[in-house]
């Protein structure tokens, strides 16, 4: 992709939020594979509020940039996609599927959402009680694809029941809030008649479950969740560790395949309604350890 | 008993750091100082202006000691809450706006009556009283949405998110005419001189005959009002309702309307004071993006440049009492 | 004694009484030793963030920016234990300056520039967000796996079987309540919050100890940042403002059962408990999330104006 | 003229603990003004706010012009024609003088207030009833205590539709060209036949301007005074009290000794190169209109203003008070003019505040030993007859005279080496300032030195040993009170011309 050029482009990139690993890579991703390119970067950042996401397209409509990267984001943006498409300026979207987009880079969140399950059920060998912490299904599609799919794959294992009713993970100070639910969640549930935990469409809160099993001396219930940044393959790979499954995303490589996309846009390729972005299966410590080092995280001993 | 000049400087002072602020923008971004730029600075700051007007509605009823005088913090809570019932009866049970605005208003007119039965009934402290009903409230939203993002489509909406009066962006003409009416009847009617006389002095308001329970139930209600329209143009501003919005709004509201204490030569709350509060904040946001400040800093500068602007209207107050 | 003066004297305590009841009731685990431990323990942070916060509340100030003081507590202690290779003590030390720094900021702000509590701490929020997220790239949390046992034994380990974090929070409770209640430091304070110029002409160093007031305040929030960082190995940004509102409700609901209203260390121990055991059982009543998060602040309206109403009624 | 006005017939209120109104009679006639004394806490104020329906009565009704009052509240006062000056100036500080006047009464149009027209109104008010020129754009915030006395009494009078008009101590802050100016007032609104109800400690005042005295003791009809003359007062003075009073002030020479406090040359914004010696054993007095800069000197002295240039030494050693507090370490004491704000906290008990300044003598280990508190504070309330006798008592709840001596106890508690009195019985009635007058002399016996500022020509001719004259920011007169005459020192503080003053 050597011939690839944003030379004299001034590139707008709106990501939701920031405070979460993969929001922020993302972003990261984006805008240094801009910058790379030869390209200026107008970075807008929602503060985690969908509206005032939205609101930053109008900004990037009136500084009139060459082409928007929107990272993350629901429903509110459409009519500022459409906006921005009427006015000739592409839209490129990251995890975010939408009719005024160009394309769409995403990781491929049916897959990951089926993996999770299948590494799930084989954990606790196909039956048993599990948890799931799923307050974004409904709010978020991408997460209502994950958590929807993993249950799909339950439904073909009858021994297995989710636990009514579903926790609800706050997204601000996440693992301590998941750690507390948890914590009040095992002396519900004891010893024999819990077998999973399992986070649907990130892992932050699985960083406070790991925590309260082991405060709680229950390692026995396995934990899974999907994302694997290196702060939870890093908690993976230790000894016995219970958090035994993770579907990981590169979302930096997917931010800077959205800027490559508007690249190729501009070299005047035609590009797909979506660009998949590789996912990496994550089973078990040995697992964790490989996944660490071929995201380039580093290597753990 | 003229100020001499100095003094008038020194009251503008904090209007002046931001003139220069917005020069200094403008010569470093080429689209900063346009007309499309203001307008789109105003109708981003449209719902934390309609939000502020009710809050500046009972600080200055209620006196601006944040903690002991008058606050509402459930304003944004109450136009999160009224948003999420008119999206949730336009789209997911097909009713008419009309009545879902109707219902919404039910919502709001129970809320500003607990707030008032809590502050005034129950004298409460209003900082607690406020913060803990937008706890309620947001939950209840919860509830109402399922946390779900409820989109709208209705013509209405639609309007005011994108349709223009006379050229100009509707929620801006709309909102300004709601601004007039506020300002009017708090600033230039006898029932507003007595709604301030009572956040000025309760004592002196009630010796001089003005009932000041009911101009502070009053304020309560005001303001739960103003969280009502205010939904109108959140649910334009995100074509729908998205859970979490009112934490933002509400650091945004009480930004606006206490800086705008600080633009005040009297150095207390006023409405214009809230609206121009608002439509600065709003500036800075858009002004530090347009000259490419990196997003992670924004904010700091953001804190830093309103606490250097309070300091220096509580510097200079203090200098001549 | 009639109905009125019952409940002018115990209001708020039958409510938590009937609401104790209630849970035991409809959940069999909730009456168990484990669960009532898992109370307290969830409860120890926000006791310690709520001290912080009724010393300000008590000298008549407020405090928005107890979470950045948690957030910096943690933050310092853990760069210090991970990238600098401090031993625990030094780096809870070095966590509770960085708490104090956020202090010194606000007092810098009330104190020197004479910016009103509410706007300066909203200030220190604003910046010490902004500088967090700086620090971190952007918010991502800075986590610590192979801590120091010992430090991660201030959240997890025990002394005699009582939680270290409990016993921390204990000591934190008590010394404030020998400072805030029985000290001639703490009898300067109330007479600063209730009447500032009269405690100002009556010689007290007004400046001076509001000072000192919100520096100690934020310290003490950086402890509880300390234990949430070892709770979770980590230091994650941002995390502390999940405590405000717990905190200043449990502030208030302790002024209002406090016979003149002030804000008091026991007080402030009642709410917090209070706001723990409602967290507590509606987690445990298996109620849908969105139910339970509406339940829960209608809960604590409905507390809070019953514990103001029982004052009325004095 | 006998047609009766305002009839309060057996008001009976009690507070818990107290009775304070015990079925008491108030007869105001039209057109007169009626004078209403008492000792502190006889009930003057309480009979005062079950008539504006600030407080309910618990018996007894309330008659206007023949018409029995249903149900006491502030509107239906306010409608029956009575208008209140308060005590405390009710004012709204970020509000202009327009503003304040027509607060509760605003005038408008159809298209809203009427702004210039209530301006215009409000400026003619002051100069043609009041005599004063003052700009109806102006803040109250940036005004004098005296000038914001002088908006509350035309707020209350604009809108002439006043009956009735009571007075509580409305002199109290104002000087004696002012207290003239509103005499003038008064007599003009009793030319138009508006009744008056006039509370005062000053007796001199109540002769001079009362038609009738009504006398309150122990929350009890104590007399009726028809006929007022100008030598009513000790009859009147028995009557409150219910004995004599021949001696208000102790007569001790001192004999002054080194000097302890000096000042010099200082310089502040309110007043220049004011230098001054206080000896011990010496009580010195400062004169002088307010506004003419007595207030800003002592609040400079106390390290509660800075100023801008000058010396103060105490025992010969130069001195700068960053803060009162410095002041204190140094031996000083203020008792401040106004008690309510800067000298009790009102919602700490009597023992809390007698001990708020010397604290570290009751503590050990910084912890308080409350025994030792409640010791001394019960022997203080003791040596200084502080009413109720005790210390548990919430400052608020004390009357005026009574939270003067708690504010006195703290200092005579501290220890303090120099006594600063900044209007030390203002509001205080006839016994209790015999019995402050006392504690002061005493002070000086024991080798304190005292400084006394004060509006009341009197107390400080018969209190001092010298008395320094200000005017205009400067000292312009130093005089020995032996054989000194309250004309000639009302003429010094005047800056001239010999004046009849009320005393
Ligand atoms: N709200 C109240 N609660 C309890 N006691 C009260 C209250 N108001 C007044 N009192 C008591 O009633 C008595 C009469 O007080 P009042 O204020 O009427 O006296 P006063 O004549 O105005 O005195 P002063 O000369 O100090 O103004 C006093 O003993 C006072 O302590
Ligand atoms: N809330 C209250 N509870 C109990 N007593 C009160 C209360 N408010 C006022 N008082 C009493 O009422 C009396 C009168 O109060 P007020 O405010 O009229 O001052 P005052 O007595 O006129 O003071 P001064 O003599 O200095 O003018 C005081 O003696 C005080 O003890
Ligand atoms: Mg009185
Ligand atoms: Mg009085």
């Amino acid at each position: 992709d050597g011939h690839l050029s944003l030379d004299g482009k001034t590139i707008g990139v709106a990501v939701v939020g920031t405070q979460h690993f993969w929001d922020r890579e993302a972003f990261n991703g984006a805008v240094s594979t801009v910058e790379e390119l030869g390209g200026t970067v107008v970075p807008v950042d929602g503060g985690r509020d969908n509206q005032v996401h939205a609101d930053n397209h109008d900004i990037l409509l009136s500084q009139g940039v060459d082409a928007v990267i929107s990272i993350l984001g629901d429903g509110a943006v459409e009519p500022k996609f459409e906006a921005l498409s009427g006015a000739g300026i592409p839209v490129f979207t990251v995890d975010h599927q939408s009719p005024f987009g160009t394309n769409n880079t995403t990781s491929d969140n049916y897959y990951m959402g089926t993996t999770i399950g299948r590494y799930m059920a084989d954990a606790i060998g196909g039956e048993g009680n599990v948890a799931v912490f799923n307050a974004f299904e409904g709010a978020l599609r991408i997460c209502g694809i994950r958590a929807g799919l993993w249950k799909y794959v339950l439904e073909d294992y009858p021994g297995i029941t989710i636990i009514q009713p579903e926790l609800a993970e706050e997204f601000a100070n996440a693992p301590e809030d998941a750690r507390i639910k948890t914590l009040d969640l095992l002396s519900q549930y004891p010893e024999g008649t819990l077998d999973a935990i399992h986070v649907g469409c990130w892992d932050q809160p699985a960083i406070g479950v790991v925590q309260a099993l082991e405060e709680a001396g229950r390692t026995d219930v396995l934990v899974t969740a999907l994302d694997g940044g290196p702060d939870t393959l890093e908690i993976m790979a230790e000894e016995g560790s219970p958090f035994v499954a993770n579907v990981a995303q590169q979302p930096n490589l997917i931010g800077s395949t959205a800027a490559m996309n508007v690249a190729r846009h501009f070299a005047g390729e035609t590009l797909l309604p979506q660009t998949f972005v590789e996912v990496v299966p994550v089973l078990g410590q040995d697992g964790a350890k490989a996944a660490y080092e071929q995201l380039g995280y580093g290597t753990l001993d | 008993m003229t100020q001499p000049m100095s003094q008038r400087l020194l009251g503008v002072f904090p209007i002046i750091v931001f003139a220069c602020l917005f020069a200094y923008l403008g010569v470093q971004s080429t689209t900063f100082l346009s007309l499309d730029t203001l307008e789109l600075i105003t109708k981003q700051a449209v719902p934390t202006v309609i939000v502020s007007l009710g809050l500046a509605t009972v600080v200055i009823a209620g006196g601006d000691d944040v903690v002991a005088g008058g606050i509402d913090l459930s304003i944004p809570a109450t136009a999160i809450i009224c948003a999420a019932i008119i999206a949730d009866q336009l789209t997911n049970q097909g009713a008419s706006l009309p009545f879902a605005m109707i219902l919404a208003f039910g919502a709001a007119a129970i809320i500003g009556a607990i707030n008032a039965f809590l502050v005034v009934g129950l004298r409460m402290t209003p900082l607690l009283a406020t913060l803990s009903m937008s706890v309620a409230i947001v939950g209840i939203t919860k509830v109402i949405t399922s946390s779900r993002r409820i989109g709208v489509t209705d013509e209405t909406i639609v309007f005011i998110r994108d349709g223009t009066i006379f050229g100009i962006a509707a929620s801006v003409v709309m909102t300004t005419v709601l601004v007039l009416v506020f300002y009017h009847a708090l600033h230039r009617t006898r029932w507003g001189m007595n709604m301030q006389a009572t956040g000025g002095s309760r004592d002196a308001a009630e010796i001089s005959g003005i009932l000041t329970r009911r101009f502070v139930v009053q304020s309560f209600l005001i303001a739960a009002f103003a969280g009502w329209i205010a939904s109108v143009f959140v649910l334009a501003r995100g074509s729908g309702s998205s859970p979490g919005t009112e934490e933002n709004m509400l650091l945004e509201m009480v930004l606006a309307t206490f800086l705008g204490a600080a633009f005040s030569p009297r150095r207390v709350v006023t409405l214009w004071g809230a609206v121009l509060g608002a439509v600065v904040v709003s500036a800075l946001s858009v002004g530090f993006i347009s000259i490419g400040v990196n997003v992670f800093w924004t904010g700091c500068i953001k804190g830093a440049l309103i606490l250097l602007v309070v300091a220096s209207a509580s510097v200079t107050t203090k200098g001549r009492s | 004694m009639t109905l009125r003066s019952v409940f002018a004297r115990f209001g708020l305590i039958i409510i938590i009484v009937m609401f104790f009841s209630f849970f035991s009731y409809v959940s069999p685990v909730f009456l168990t030793f484990d669960n009532q431990v898992n109370i307290i323990e969830a409860s120890a942070i926000v006791l310690i963030l709520a001290l912080g916060m009724t010393l300000v509340v008590a000298m008549g100030g407020i405090d928005l920016s107890i979470g950045i003081a948690f957030d910096f507590g943690a933050a310092f202690a853990v760069v210090a234990l991970k990238d600098f290779g401090a031993a625990w003590y030094v780096a809870c030390l070095i966590g509770v300056m960085g708490g104090a720094l956020v202090g010194l900021l606000n007092a810098i702000l009330i104190v020197g520039l004479k910016i009103s509590p509410f706007m300066a701490t909203l200030g220190t929020f604003f910046v010490g967000s902004s500088v967090e997220r700086v620090f971190t790239n952007g918010g991502g949390p800075i986590s610590y796996r192979r801590m120091p046992q010992e430090y991660r034994d201030l959240a997890v380990g025990d002394v005699f079987g009582i939680p270290t974090e409990v016993i921390i929070a204990a000591a934190v409770c008590l010394v404030y309540f020998v400072v805030l209640e029985r000290s001639i430091f703490g009898k300067r304070i109330h007479a600063i919050g209730l009447q500032k110029d009269a405690a100002n002409v009556a010689g007290i160093p007004v400046r001076r100890y509001m000072f000192v007031a919100f520096i100690l305040a934020s310290a003490t929030c950086a402890i509880g940042g300390l234990i949430g960082s070892a709770n979770i190995r980590m230091f994650t940004p941002l995390a502390g403002f999940s405590y405000l509102l717990d905190a200043i409700a449990a502030v208030f609901i302790g002024a209002a059962i406090h016979p003149k209203g002030r804000p008091n260390v026991i007080g402030t121990l009642v709410g917090v408990l209070f706001l723990g055991m409602i967290g507590n059982g509606l987690n445990l009543m298996g109620l849908d999330f969105n139910l339970k998060a509406a339940l829960s602040g209608i809960i604590l309206v409905s507390a809070l104006a019953l514990a103001v109403a029982q004052q009325r009624f004095r | 003229m006998t047609d009766t006005l305002l009839k309060m017939c057996d008001i009976t209120k009690s507070f818990p603990g107290v009775l304070a109104l015990d079925a008491v009679d108030l007869e105001v006639e039209r057109g007169e003004i009626h004078g209403l004394v008492g000792e502190n806490g006889a009930g003057k104020s309480t009979i005062i706010k079950v008539l504006a329906g600030v407080y309910k009565a618990d018996g007894g009704s309330v008659d206007i012009d023949g018409e029995t009052l249903a149900d006491v509240t502030p509107r239906s006062v306010h409608d029956a024609g009575v208008r209140f000056i308060h005590q405390e100036l009710h004012l709204v500080q970020h509000f202009t003088v327009t503003e304040s006047v027509f607060m509760g009464q605003e005038e408008q149009t159809l298209l809203g207030l009427s702004a210039r027209a209530m301006r215009a109104k409000a400026e003619a008010f002051f100069e043609t009833a009041l005599g004063t020129q003052l700009s109806g754009k102006t803040l109250i915030r940036d005004l004098g205590i005296a000038e914001r006395k002088l908006v509350q009494i035309a707020r209350a009078l604009i809108d002439a539709k006043a009956k009735l008009v009571v007075f509580d101590e409305p002199t109290a802050p104002l000087t004696s060209g002012e207290t003239d100016k509103l005499f003038a007032a008064i007599r003009k609104l009793k030319e138009q036949g508006i009744a008056m109800i006039y509370v005062s400690h000053y007796l001199a005042e109540i002769t001079d301007i009362c038609d009738r005295v009504t006398v309150l003791r122990n929350g009890q009809n104590a007399g009726r005074f028809d006929d007022v003359f100008d030598n009513s007062a000790p009859a009147m003075i028995s009557a409150m009290v219910g004995r004599e009073i021949d001696e208000l002030f102790p007569t001790t020479e001192h004999s002054a000794a080194a000097p302890r406090l000096e000042i010099q040359s200082l310089c502040a914004d309110a007043f220049n190169d004011v230098s001054l010696t206080v000896h011990r054993h010496e009580i010195v007095g400062i004169a002088g209109l307010v506004g003419s800069g007595r207030e800003d000197l002592i609040d400079t002295i106390y390290g509660l203003k800075a100023p801008s240039s000058g010396t103060l030494k105490i025992d010969g050693i130069a001195q700068r008070f960053r803060a009162p507090s410095e002041a204190v370490a140094a031996g000083i004491a203020l008792v401040p003019r106004d008690r309510r704000h800067d000298g009790l906290v009102l919602d700490m008990s009597v023992s809390d505040n007698v001990n708020l300044a010397a604290l570290d003598s009751v503590s050990r280990w910084t912890l308080e030993n409350r025994r030792a508190s409640h010791a001394v504070a019960t022997e203080m309330s003791e040596t200084l007859d502080i009413r109720p006798r005790n210390i548990a008592a919430t400052a608020r709840l004390l009357s005026g005279g009574n939270q003067q001596k708690v504010v006195l106890g703290r200092w005579l508690n501290k220890g303090a080496d120099i006594f600063i009195l900044d209007e030390p019985t203002v509001g205080v009635d006839v016994g209790a300032k015999v019995e402050i007058y006392q504690h002061i002399e005493n002070l000086a016996k024991d080798g304190v030195s005292v400084l006394v500022s004060s509006s009341d020509p009197g107390e400080l001719i018969g209190l001092c040993d010298r008395i320094l004259v200000m005017l205009r920011g400067k000292i312009v007169a130093e005089v020995s009170t032996t054989d000194l005459g309250v004309d000639t020192l009302v003429a010094l503080t005047t800056g001239g011309a010999v004046q009849e003053v009320a005393v």
